[in-house]
């Protein structure tokens, strides 16, 4: 069980968070504007990168607050945590 | 029309209270939940209807039977007793005025337990995953968690925790929580009659 | 190729086993090949052996980064069924149980399919209907699956708690006869033998990591950790690592991989006569030729690769295998470990072409491919020989996330595996 | 039975407390103390199991964790047995009822034994190569042949009577392994102040150092240090101390998972107390001092009962005072054999002792054997014997080549192949090892978690330098680096020469030198594999099964890999390990389940009106972690007439549902009518306060995902109802758009599902029910008109009273603080008696809302269904520019004619109610596979119409009407018409109460 960081009340165990898959793909602000392909590209494509990956994660048990987080999806080690709506951080990842 | 009737409803928890154990249902209670925005830096007010929602992230203040737990950035759970309610909704909110917030009345979704004497932590433990030792979860420390399957909030009461859950997920809590107490003597409290098997 | 038999069996018994030679070859990587295979999976090794053996093809080969059948094909619980609810599946599944019914003598290695049933238990109203949805769909598709009523369930499997009294109490089932398990590692290595006999090269521990390109945008090529291979055609069969791949082709996936765990119990004597499945409590369970119980559990939550996962899922899955038998919570876990399973949003499979040409892909299978395995294997062989799909697999395209046309397996009915 | 190998005067078992157990039905004597293994070694018994595949005789090679052999059935009493416990770790209990296994008839005679004669057949993977003809025999014979060959004790088949907890805990450094490493850790890391968890899966704490009686620490005995370091952690407030408690998993974050085995090891234990505890532990630190494993000696015929681990020889000696035979040789290639072998000599055993390694190359080891017959520089090439071993041969090697055979006549071997740390936690951890060729063996190489290992499980075997070893870790962990020298006399003997299989002068073809014991994996075995390609450690493992027995190969992995690099001329760390995974040891699945089971397996959620159904007899269904009242059976009812009734008393009079379990959320905030605009696809901006709405939800695929009514309680509040199994998914959905895409938006969600309970009241008398206890508000039809809310009292309490209809009559949904509802229920139900109220449940609820063709998302729907498949279009705003769901109600596939779409059916026969779930043809003549356009979703027998009804998805449905298909049955087909799905009442009059003497159709 992984033990996540959340901003706001520090590391809790995984069982308290609802992971909310890939972060930074923000709902179009006119989607009727978007061919049927980039629609399905917002609505279902997804890097699932090896490496590090930009998350979101809701402390659904907790505060009740969603954050991102960058975490390396081989160590499942977290790197960072930062708040809904801030880009990702610019952070090398180490395979 | 039929004749009128004039009878005044009762409150039934679903849990009826219990005055010892280690695991002990506490009485009903009036409660509301209270949200505002909390961006960083965000000024909050200090209090409202006389609840103190001074204290930081996951802690609590007040008194045993009345408090406010500081469960989110912008969220407070507010416990006081059963019938103080009514004339806190009214104080708090006037107390707010000016400000967005989302202030509901929240009373009888919750049980309570408490559980005290040494090995209380011991049993929260057996279905809480957070450290709630004297050093990590002192008194004043209040939060949301899970017990077993169960979402719950913990509330350090001086050496005791209260705990909270919603309505129906008592009888699971409860049971939990004894199953939990058995090896640290008897925890006897009432449950108001059986759960039946399903049909 | 040696042939496997009891003849020849015995003949080495005597002579120490001294004749029996390499299963497959291990080459070193032709400059160019006509079809590459990316992921020495059953389904990878399974597409080569059905180019070679239906399409004429003789100049394949498959590229594994590690040991071949070491991604999900050897990771997996084994559950075979082709009950499916919607046409387009139970038509892609039935053809591997037909295929499946013929595998060990198509290959000459004994793939153990064993149709031992899988029964799936209804636990609510929701679930009842559910699966009589499923009974009568797949009666029309000619597929048996048949409804067990609460005893019928515990007179297949006497193991089975069907009191009323406990949590979710056992409501009725659909079986299907048919179903059952087959030994993973021994289809991965049937399917190698196979295609090897008929000259496809296997290479192991070779990982692609670019795929090349020409000024047309149509394959040429893969660079590896053991050089450059030049290829007309490419077949991804990277199960978990599809996305990755594909990334190499400039091709973003519908798909997400998360860890899925199983493990098995210390082998004991014959005590579980079927594959039971009960989704509402999430558990799967059988029980293997060596006496193991096989426990399958879910996905963990979120994107990892580490072939590995918490606790807490497994945990999940005893709880609800210690509810229905309550008999095994003194039964020991043996082992527990991983996979990286590709999920796409309608958790049905992607067989088919790409916006890449010479590129086709095979994935998504996500907690269910291994039945599908035979099947899967020969239409996708068919899609890149002929540069079509098979009629079998076309409806499962890369395109149908845009028309929205999805086949929601999961949607319908909620039932992995 | 006489315990005719029990050494006087020494060991650690209490022999005050005799204990007595049986087993295979003889009486065995022991001590406290005693594990299994050592009692039936002290009472002489050798021959204590058969092996997986050939059923060789087995007795037990270890002392420890890595037994592979001596696997008993061990039975405590009813629900309390179970199969392949480890002779070497069950502690000797007195009244145990413990068996060997996989045997017929019985461990001396059995016939499974024939194949051992076969065994040439049965080499590694001959099932693949046959029983492939006939086909049909797979199934029928072979398979289950196989089976009841394979497997190994029996599983049980009782309920078991135990109970098992589970404990989270946290702590600054945890140290697993309490031997001298793990001690000096501990003791280092308490030191500090820190939060101390010691544990090990021994009864005892100590390690290695409860059979060493003749090192000495800092001046003291091995067995006063650990007394005394035992003392001084038991006084620290800060220290956990855990015996009898393994570390099995090293998860993530240094989640380590830990089973405490509390009550086995008593005879009699207080019932309040759980079998097992699983220590769920957080720990800041770790520190792995989790020892080595020794390994067996490869050659002929070394699997016979008698032939076991030198260590363990020691440890019997030593700690069990057990003499595992009176003739001992010790085979080795090292050192550390020897120390066993003085100790044996000891207490007055016989011994001899042979090693590989020519004179020359032994150290200072050799003075420990005065008196001991050495023969060095010799192999050992078989053994002699059958159910025990009666005999060692060994030959002198001379310049590579194998001299004479001598037999050494003997009844116990202790065979030594040299050390294997136990780096299986450090690997779970995902740290990565390192090969050190000296030690021959992986050790912790990088670490990836916080996590350091100390002893013998890091390659470090001299006691002194393990001791302080393990002292800088513990240090270390506690974040307080010190170092401490310990003195330890005498030096331990260290070294020795790898070996994987001894050189021999027998044809190789004839030579089984088993490597994994419990599998029956042989050298030759191996061999085999590399042969047919098997090249990669992984497959080789696969093909043989070599290390996948219950064991994990604690004693065979080495060898395996050490052959196959042998074999294929590749070094050893780039021939790799297998993967390790968890558990260390296996776990018993009710540790891991701990509480959840029977009423603590899942939460059963219950409405406040339960405990009053429960005395009505009512029978219940489970919707998602509810449980709802089904159904109010009267006596001699059955379900049909007790739905029908229920029904028939809404139609015509009125009935009382707790829909208390239906989701609900306050939507508070100023900018609330827009966030619900954005979420709904229809309009809410223009619903007054006051008002209800019906909302229909999408996901953003544009497919039903929920639905409710809505009530609008102020311009800046809105009571949102769910379904009962929606409402977590609904509201989670809000609060992400909520707070992800429209963080602009002020608006607070709030579930209230809890808060209030809900009775719907429901019929065309319900306003004459509900009226006496209404206080402010004017229930009058023209003042509180259907889809309405109003705030008032009911009998003194608040309500939010809705004037809404799911059944098609005129109705009211009562929402009062959910402890109130009992009290409101009662009273109405009392007060209702005159109209014959009548409750009831989800079943008529069900089939009253299809009578007038309202749907149920979970049923009609099922996530590939939209708005207009079942006639909900207008639910859909064509004016809001934009809301969840709507691009993708724009895609090709959302249009296409031949969708299914929602529609009635009405058996032909008027008699036949369709099966839910039953499939819809146009022709049931057609081939295999059929075209079928549709499902029935619901069907009931109709009370009110008195006819069967059915609501159906169908291809193209709407223009269908009329049509007649067939319907799938259990027999075949059934033709239907094809009708509006509304059955009753379509102009919706009903809701206004007007109804006239009943309807019936
Ligand atoms: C725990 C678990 C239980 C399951 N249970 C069942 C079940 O009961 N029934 C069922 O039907 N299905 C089940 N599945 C799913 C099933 O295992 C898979 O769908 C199936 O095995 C997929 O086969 P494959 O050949 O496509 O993939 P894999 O066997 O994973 O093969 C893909 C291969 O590609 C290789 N590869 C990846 N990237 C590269 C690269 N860049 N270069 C070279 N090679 C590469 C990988 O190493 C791997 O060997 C389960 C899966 C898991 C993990
Ligand atoms: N002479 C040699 O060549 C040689 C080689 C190896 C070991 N040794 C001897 O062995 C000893 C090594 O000391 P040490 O402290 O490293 O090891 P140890 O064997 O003394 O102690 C390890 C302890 O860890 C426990 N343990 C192991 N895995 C566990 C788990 N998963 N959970 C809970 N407990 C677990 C064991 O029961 C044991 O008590 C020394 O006495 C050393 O001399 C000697
Ligand atoms: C159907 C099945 C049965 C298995 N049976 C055993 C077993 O009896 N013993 C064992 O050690 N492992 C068993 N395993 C697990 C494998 O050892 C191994 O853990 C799994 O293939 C994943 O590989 P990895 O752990 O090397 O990553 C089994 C795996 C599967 C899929
Ligand atoms: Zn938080």
């Amino acid at each position: 069980m992984l033990l996540v960081p959340c901003p706001y009340c520090g590391p809790r165990p995984e069982v308290e968070f609802r992971c909310g898959g890939e972060a930074h793909i923000a709902r179009p602000a006119d989607p009727d504007a978007l061919d049927d392909a980039a629609w399905a590209e917002y609505l279902f494509a997804r890097t699932s990168p090896k490496g590090l990956h930009a998350e979101r994660w809701l402390h659904a048990h907790g505060c009740g607050r969603w954050f991102n987080a960058l975490r390396n999806t081989v160590s499942d080690a977290f790197i960072t945590t930062y708040e809904m709506g801030q880009p990702r951080p610019d952070i090398a990842g180490d395979r | 029309m039929p004749e009128p009737v004039a009878i005044h409803a009762r409150r039934a928890p679903i849990l009826a209270p219990s005055a010892s154990g280690l695991v002990r249902v506490l009485p009903p209670a009036d409660r509301f939940v209270l949200q505002m925005k909390a961006p960083r830096g965000a000024v909050l007010p200090a209090s409202a209807g006389g609840f103190d929602l001074s204290g930081p992230l996951n802690t609590v203040r007040g008194t045993p039977e009345r408090f406010a737990a500081r469960l989110g950035p912008g969220e407070w759970l507010l416990v006081c007793p059963a019938g103080e309610g009514a004339a806190a909704g009214p104080a708090i909110a006037s107390d707010l005025a000016g400000r967005f917030f989302s202030l509901v009345a929240v009373g009888h979704r919750n049980a309570a337990f408490l559980l005290s004497g040494t090995h209380a932590a011991d049993i929260l433990n057996a279905g809480i995953a957070l450290d709630l030792s004297d050093a990590a979860f002192p008194p004043g420390s209040a939060t949301r968690t899970l017990l077993g399957k169960a979402e719950v909030v913990v509330v350090r009461v001086g050496d005791a925790f209260r705990l909270e859950c919603w309505r129906s997920f008592a009888p699971y809590v409860h049971a939990f929580l004894q199953e939990a107490a058995r090896e640290f003597g008897c925890a006897t409290s009432s449950t108001r009659g059986s759960r039946q098997g399903a049909g | 190729m040696r042939r496997f038999s009891l003849p020849t069996l015995l003949a080495e018994a005597l002579n120490a086993h001294t004749g029996w030679s390499r299963q497959w070859r291990n080459p070193t990587p032709k400059p160019a090949y006509d079809v590459l295979i990316i992921g020495g999976g059953s389904h990878g090794l399974g597409a080569a052996y059905y180019l070679a053996k239906e399409h004429g093809l003789r100049n394949i080969a498959v590229l594994e980064k590690g040991w071949i059948g070491g991604g999900n094909s050897g990771r997996n619980t084994t559950i075979i069924r082709s009950n499916y609810l919607y046409d387009e599946s139970a038509a892609l599944y039935e053809h591997a149980v037909k295929l499946w019914e013929g595998l060990s003598q198509e290959l000459n290695y004994n793939v153990m399919f064993s149709q031992r049933g899988v029964l799936m238990l209804a636990h609510n109203q929701h679930d009842v209907q559910s699966f009589k949805r499923h009974v009568y769909s797949n009666r029309l598709n000619g597929i048996d699956n048949e409804w067990l009523t609460r005893e019928q369930t515990k007179e297949f499997c006497p193991q089975l708690n069907i009191s009323p009294d406990i949590r979710y109490p056992v409501l009725g089932g659909a079986l299907q006869r048919r179903g059952g398990t087959a030994r993973h590692d021994a289809v991965v290595w049937g399917y190698a033998r196979g295609a090897d006999a008929l000259g496809v090269d296997i290479i192991q521990n070779c990982e692609v990591t670019a795929i090349h390109r020409g000024p047309d945008g149509a394959v040429t090529g893969v660079e590896t950790t053991r050089g450059p291979i030049g290829a007309k055609k490419i077949g991804v069969s990277a199960a978990g690592h599809t996305s990755m791949v594909m990334a190499m082709a400039g091709v973003r996936m519908p798909l997400e991989s998360f860890p899925l765990q199983a493990l098995v119990s210390e082998p004991v004597k014959p005590c579980f006569p079927c594959v039971l499945m009960s989704n509402a409590v999430h558990a799967y369970i059988s029980q293997s030729d060596k006496g193991e119980l096989v426990i399958g559990a879910g996905t963990d939550q979120y994107v990892s690769y580490s072939q590995q996962g918490g606790l807490h899922i497994t945990t999940h899955t005893l709880d609800a295998i210690c509810e229905l038998f309550p008999q095994f919570t003194r039964m020991k876990m043996l082992r527990n470990w991983g996979g990286i399973v590709d999920v796409t949003p309608d958790r049905s499979p992607i067989i088919g072409k790409t916006p890449v040409k010479g590129l086709y892909v095979n994935c998504g299978w996500g907690t269910g491919g291994f039945k599908a395995t035979p099947g899967s294997a020969h239409v996708f062989a068919h899609t890149i020989a002929r540069d079509e799909p098979h009629p079998v697999n076309a409806p499962f395209t890369l395109d149908r996330f845009r028309t929205g046309r999805l086949i929601d397996e999961a949607a319908a009915a909620a039932v992995a595996h | 039975m006489a315990q005719d190998f029990r050494l006087p005067g020494r060991g650690r078992i209490d022999r005050k407390k005799p204990i007595a157990f049986t087993f295979n039905g003889r009486t065995v004597g022991g001590y406290e103390g005693d594990t299994l293994a050592s009692a039936l070694l002290a009472s002489g018994i050798r021959l204590m199991g058969r092996s997986f595949k050939y059923h060789r005789p087995r007795g037990v090679l270890t002392h420890g964790a890595d037994e592979p052999n001596a696997l008993f059935q061990v039975d405590r009493g009813t629900g309390r047995a179970d199969p392949n416990n480890r002779a070497t770790v069950v502690e000797a209990v007195a009244g145990l009822t413990v068996s060997s296994q996989n045997h017929w008839p019985s461990l001396e005679h059995d016939i499974g034994q024939v194949n051992d004669l076969v065994a040439p057949v049965l080499t590694a993977g001959f099932y693949y190569k046959t029983f492939m003809w006939p086909r049909s025999f797979w199934d029928k014979f072979y398979e289950p042949a196989i089976r009841a060959a394979a497997g190994l004790g029996v599983a049980p088949d009782a309920p078991d009577a135990d109970r098992y907890v589970h404990r989270n805990t946290h702590c600054d450094v945890l140290v697993v392994g309490a031997g001298p490493a793990g001690l000096a850790a501990a003791l280092a890391a308490s030191e500090a102040g820190k939060r101390v968890i010691l544990a090990d899966e021994q009864a005892e704490m100590g390690g290695s150092l409860l059979a060493d009686l003749t090192s000495t620490i800092d001046g003291k005995p091995a067995s006063a240090f650990v007394a005394e370091a035992l003392k001084t952690l038991a006084g620290r407030a800060n220290v956990t101390l855990l015996s009898r408690t393994t570390a099995f998993g090293y998860y993530n974050h240094n989640h380590v998972v830990l089973t405490e085995r509390v009550t086995d090891h008593l005879a009699a234990p207080d019932p309040k107390l759980p079998r097992e505890r699983l220590w769920q532990v957080r720990a800041k630190e770790v520190v792995l001092a989790t020892g080595a494993h020794e390994r067996p000696l490869g050659f002929a015929d070394n699997d016979r009962p008698g032939i076991m681990l030198a260590d363990s020889v020691r440890t019997y000696v030593n700690r069990y005072a057990v003499a595992p035979g009176r003739r001992i040789v010790f085979a080795t290639n090292g050192a550390s054999a020897y120390r066993a072998a003085a100790d044996a000599k000891a207490v007055g055993l016989d011994v001899t002792l042979v090693d590989l390694r020519p004179e020359a190359e032994i150290g200072p080891e050799r003075a420990l054997l005065s008196g001991i017959e050495l023969l060095a520089g010799h192999t050992v090439v078989g053994s002699t014997g059958g159910k025990a071993v009666t005999g060692l041969i060994v030959a002198p090697l001379s310049g590579g080549s194998v001299g004479a055979r001598r037999t050494l006549a003997c009844d116990c071997v202790g065979m030594s192949g040299g050390w294997t740390p136990a780096v299986h936690l450090f690997s779970q951890s995902r740290g990565k090892l390192t090969f050190r060729t000296e030690i021959d063996a992986f050790v912790p190489g990088t670490s990836v978690q916080a996590e350091r290992s100390a002893g013998a499980c890091k390659g470090t075997y001299d006691l002194a330098s393990i001791l302080a070893e393990g002292w800088a870790a513990g240090a270390d962990a506690a974040g307080a680096p010190s170092t401490r020298a310990f003195a330890a006399t005498p030096a331990t003997p260290t070294g020795f020469k790898a070996a994987r299989v001894l050189p021999t002068d027998a044809d190789p073809k004839n030579v089984r030198a088993f490597l994994d014991f419990q599998n029956d994996v042989t050298a030759k075995d191996i061999g085999l594999a590399v042969r047919e390609g098997f090249e990669s450690v992984e497959h080789v493992k696969r093909y043989t099964t070599n290390s996948m027995a219950t064991d994990q190969g604690k004693t065979s992995n080495m060898a395996a890999l050490g052959l196959v690099s042998e074999i294929l001329a590749k070094d050893i760390p780039q021939v790799g390990t297998t993967t390790f995974r968890p558990p260390y040891t296996p776990v018993t699945f009710g540790a891991i389940v701990g509480t959840a089971r029977g009423e603590t397996f899942d939460p059963i959620r219950t409405a406040p009106v339960h405990e009053w159904a429960v005395k009505q007899g009512a029978k219940f269904e489970n919707v998602s972690l509810w449980r709802r009242a089904w159904y109010f059976p009267k006596p001699g009812e059955d379900m049909h007439a007790a739905v029908a009734r229920e029904c028939r008393a809404v139609r015509e009079s009125v009935g009382l549902l707790d829909a208390s379990t239906l989701g609900k959320i306050e939507v508070v905030g100023p900018d609330a009518a827009e966030f619900m605009n954005r979420m709904y696809p229809n309009g809410w901006t223009k619903l007054e306060p006051g008002k209800c709405r019906y909302g229909l939800m999408l996901k953003e695929d544009g497919f039903i995902f929920d639905d409710g009514i809505v009530a609008r309680m102020a311009p800046d509040r809105f009571h949102v109802t769910t379904s009962t199994g929606g409402a977590p998914r609904v509201m989670a959905h809000m609060e992400d758009y909520l707070q992800t895409e429209w963080p602009d938006l002020d608006v607070f969600l709030t579930s209230i599902t809890e808060e209030w309970g809900v009775i719907a009241v429901q019929g065309p008398r319900a306003r004459e029910v509900i009226a006496p206890f209404v206080t402010g508000i004017d229930l009058s039809p023209q003042a509180f008109p259907q889809m309405t809310v109003r705030e008032g009292e009911i009998l003194g309490v608040p309500t939010r009273l809705m004037r809404v209809s799911f059944t098609g009559e005129l109705g009211f949904e009562i929402n009062v603080p959910a402890d109130f509802t009992q009290a409101v229920w009662e009273a109405l139900f009392g007060y209702g008696q005159r109209f014959g109220i009548t409750p009831y449940g989800t079943e008529a609820m069900h089939v009253l809302r299809a009578e007038r063709g309202f749907i149920i998302v979970g049923q009609e729907t099922d996530g590939t269904v939209t708005p207009d498949d079942v006639g909900l279009s207008g639910m859909v705003s064509k004016a809001k520019k934009d809301f969840v769901g709507k691009r993708s109600l724009a895609r090709p596939d959302m249009a296409r004619a031949d969708r299914k779409q929602l529609v009635g059916l009405l058996s032909a026969d008027g008699r036949t109610v369709l099966e839910e779930g039953a499939q819809i043809v146009a022709d049931t003549r057609q081939a295999l596979p059929m075209t079928m356009l549709g499902h029935v979703t619901s069907s009931y027998l109709s009370p009110t119409l008195n006819h069967p009804i059915a609501l159906a998805v169908v291809s193209g449905g709407r223009a269908r009407m009329g049509e007649t298909l067939f319907v799938t049955t259990p027999a075949g087909f059934t033709a239907v018409k094809v009708v509006a799905p509304v059955f009753l009442d379509p102009e919706g009059k009903r809701v206004e109460g007007l109804v006239e003497g009943g309807v019936h159709a």
